[in-house]
């Protein structure tokens, strides 16, 4: 049985394990931006590292017990659909121009 | 220390790719996903208060601010493909560019054992001011003046991005007119998320006195919030020569030099704070100062007029 | 070696990474997108400076944490004057290049 | 008590991250681009979602709790409305229909 503060960093070591596991994971999935075909998957791929982005940012929150980093994500939460949807506005405007 | 070790290579990956890929947009892609990646690194650094002014600027605004110019300049790819530099000055930029890296990596690995700090002085000093931020102290007390020039510099960008309209479209409305389509699925978005996320950059606001958050990053979200609306087309951009709009703008700059005038009767030296009323003037000083700032930074992301005001 | 030194030395590395994109690339665009890389490096050196000064109780040394925020927003001011001023540039010529002679 | 929750937390937090593997795979694997859409929105709703659940065993007070409940919700909202978008792209593109 491991005594409490044993099971603290057990805890803080795994935590941080799965924030490097899921920006690793969405990192992985920018390669779909370089490929395309079309910009709806370049779309995609930016909003899954968006959401990956916050899930490492809401794990690391906890692993440092920083919880100033949780209002980092509602930044990135609000900034990412931001983001989005200047590229969407993107899209719609190349399509208008018939590229 | 895995974790950062796996951090580091993301972000020279993802830099390096910025750099390397072949289109601009996947390029700018790759910027964005920099700067969230920044975020991560701050907060590793234990600066919260710069991760958060990394995720909504760095990252954020400037995403979008690349993202609309990289939509206009996208037929000049292959153009500037030519232009192209030959083999031999590539290769003398990578010896210049791996010397440059290499004598700051050697300044890292000599850095002065104890590590120089103020944060000591921060911290004696900090009560004087009433805030429990140590970051916003120093923005708000003892680098004020800092912060008013940096709040100036921005109206000058603002300015200078101006005066580069045509003269038949000065004081016009900046940037496309997007289309106001009241069913459509933007539309929605923006009404969700307009009120929720100003809701939000006033939080980030006003704990800023006492956690991390502040000024810069509320203000930040609130002009991006400014521009999603104007995105969704629930409002239109406001001509530049509107009185309101140059209030909004002047305020807060206006103000701060005001209370830093105040500081020669009240406390003997500009922007000196009387410590019985530092809290006070510091909050009236951020209010006015975090709207300027809000409508300076959507301002820019607008651009400079393209529409005339009589049509 | 300190996680701070971790980052310090990854710092240094976007520096050189984003002078390199600024030399070589002819796309203006790509030129604002390298300058902003190098400025994220130079905030990482500093961020590093602020880290080694934890004292205090504090995490980091304030003081160059709020310089970095200063930092982040004049680059930001500078990119949007700069991406203001190449569109200009587009709409005179229809061109972004910034050969002389071409 | 508490290593119940912690192995709560390793549960969730680990399915989560399993969920963003598996939405990724999708999104590289999968041969178009509504079924591509279709991984990506599994992977932001449940991975995200999974996460937040796992962390909620971790924090202390209420307010803590319905902050990261926020952030998912958040993040929901706005990626649901994309997501609608980016299948209007891809339907209005007629490549994938």
């Amino acid at each position: 049985m491991l005594r409490s503060s044993e099971r603290r960093t057990a805890m803080t070591d795994f935590l941080l394990a799965a924030a490097g596991f899921v920006l690793a994971t969405v990192a992985l999935g920018l390669v779909r931006i370089l490929r395309g075909p079309d910009d709806a998957d370049r779309i995609m791929a930016a909003q899954l590292l968006g959401t990956g982005g916050i899930a490492a940012m809401l794990l690391l929150a906890q692993a440092m017990s920083a919880p100033a980093a949780v209002d980092v994500a509602l930044i990135l939460a609000l900034l990412a659909a931001f983001v989005t949807v200047a590229f969407v506005k993107r899209v719609d405007r190349s399509e208008m121009d018939g590229a | 220390m895995a974790f950062d070790i796996g951090l580091v290579t993301l972000v020279l990956g993802v830099a390096a790719w910025t750099i390397g890929a072949r289109e601009t947009f996947a390029a700018v892609v790759g910027f964005v996903a920099y700067g969230l990646l920044l975020a991560l690194v701050w907060v590793r650094l234990a600066a919260p208060d710069v991760a958060m002014t990394e995720a909504a600027l760095g990252s954020g605004l400037t995403g979008g601010l690349l993202l609309g110019a990289s939509t206009r300049l996208a037929r000049t790819d292959g153009p500037a493909a030519i232009e192209k530099p030959s083999a031999i000055i590539r290769l003398a930029a990578a010896v210049l560019c791996t010397l440059v890296s290499a004598g700051l990596a050697a300044l890292v690995l000599l850095m002065p054992e104890p590590a120089p700090t103020l944060a000591p002085q921060v911290a004696a000093n900090m009560a004087a001011t009433g805030l429990g931020n140590p970051v916003t102290a120093v923005l708000m007390a003892y680098r004020a003046i800092d912060t008013l020039l940096e709040v100036v510099v921005l109206l000058l960008a603002l300015a200078g991005m101006w005066s580069l309209a045509p003269d038949r479209l000065w004081g016009g409305f900046p940037g496309p007119r997007h289309q106001d389509d009241p069913d459509s699925v933007l539309s929605f978005i923006g009404q969700l998320l307009v009120p929720v996320g100003i809701l939000v950059g006033i939080h980030i606001f006003w704990v800023g006195s006492v956690a991390p958050g502040g000024e810069f990053q509320g203000a930040t979200i609130l002009a991006a919030m400014g521009i999603l609306a104007m995105m969704a087309g629930l409002v239109g951009a406001p001509a530049v020569s509107g009185r309101w709009l140059r209030l909004v703008l002047v305020v807060g700059p206006a103000v701060f030099f005001t209370i830093g005038l105040a500081g020669f009767a009240m406390a003997g030296g500009f922007l000196a704070y009387p410590e019985a009323h530092a809290k006070m003037l510091i909050l009236m000083i951020e209010i006015p100062v975090t709207l300027s700032i809000a409508a300076t930074l959507a301002l820019l992301v607008a651009g400079p007029p393209e529409r005339t005001t009589q049509r | 070696m300190s996680d701070a030194t971790l980052y310090g030395l990854c710092g240094a590395v976007l520096v050189g990474l984003g002078l390199f994109g600024l030399i070589v690339h002819p796309q203006p665009l790509r030129k604002i997108l390298a300058f902003n890389l190098i400025g994220g490096g130079v905030f990482l050196l500093f961020g590093v400076v602020a880290r080694r000064g934890a004292a205090a109780g504090l995490g980091g040394d304030p003081v160059p944490q709020a310089l970095i925020i200063t930092g982040l927003v004049v680059a930001f001011a500078a990119t949007a004057l700069a991406v203001a001023l190449l569109l200009r540039l587009f709409q005179e010529t229809g061109r972004t290049t910034l050969r002389l002679d071409g | 008590m508490s290593l119940a929750l912690d192995v709560l937390t390793i549960l969730s937090v680990s399915t989560g991250a399993f969920f963003f593997l598996a939405g990724t795979v999708g999104l590289l694997r999968f041969p178009d681009a509504l079924s591509r859409l279709h991984a990506l929105t599994k992977a932001d709703n449940l991975g995200l979602g999974l996460v937040v659940l796992g962390l909620l065993f971790q924090v202390e007070g209420f307010l803590a709790a319905l902050k990261l409940v926020g952030v998912w919700l958040l993040a929901l909202l706005a990626g649901a409305t994309v997501t609608q978008l980016i299948a209007r792209i891809a339907r209005m593109r007629g490549s994938t229909m």
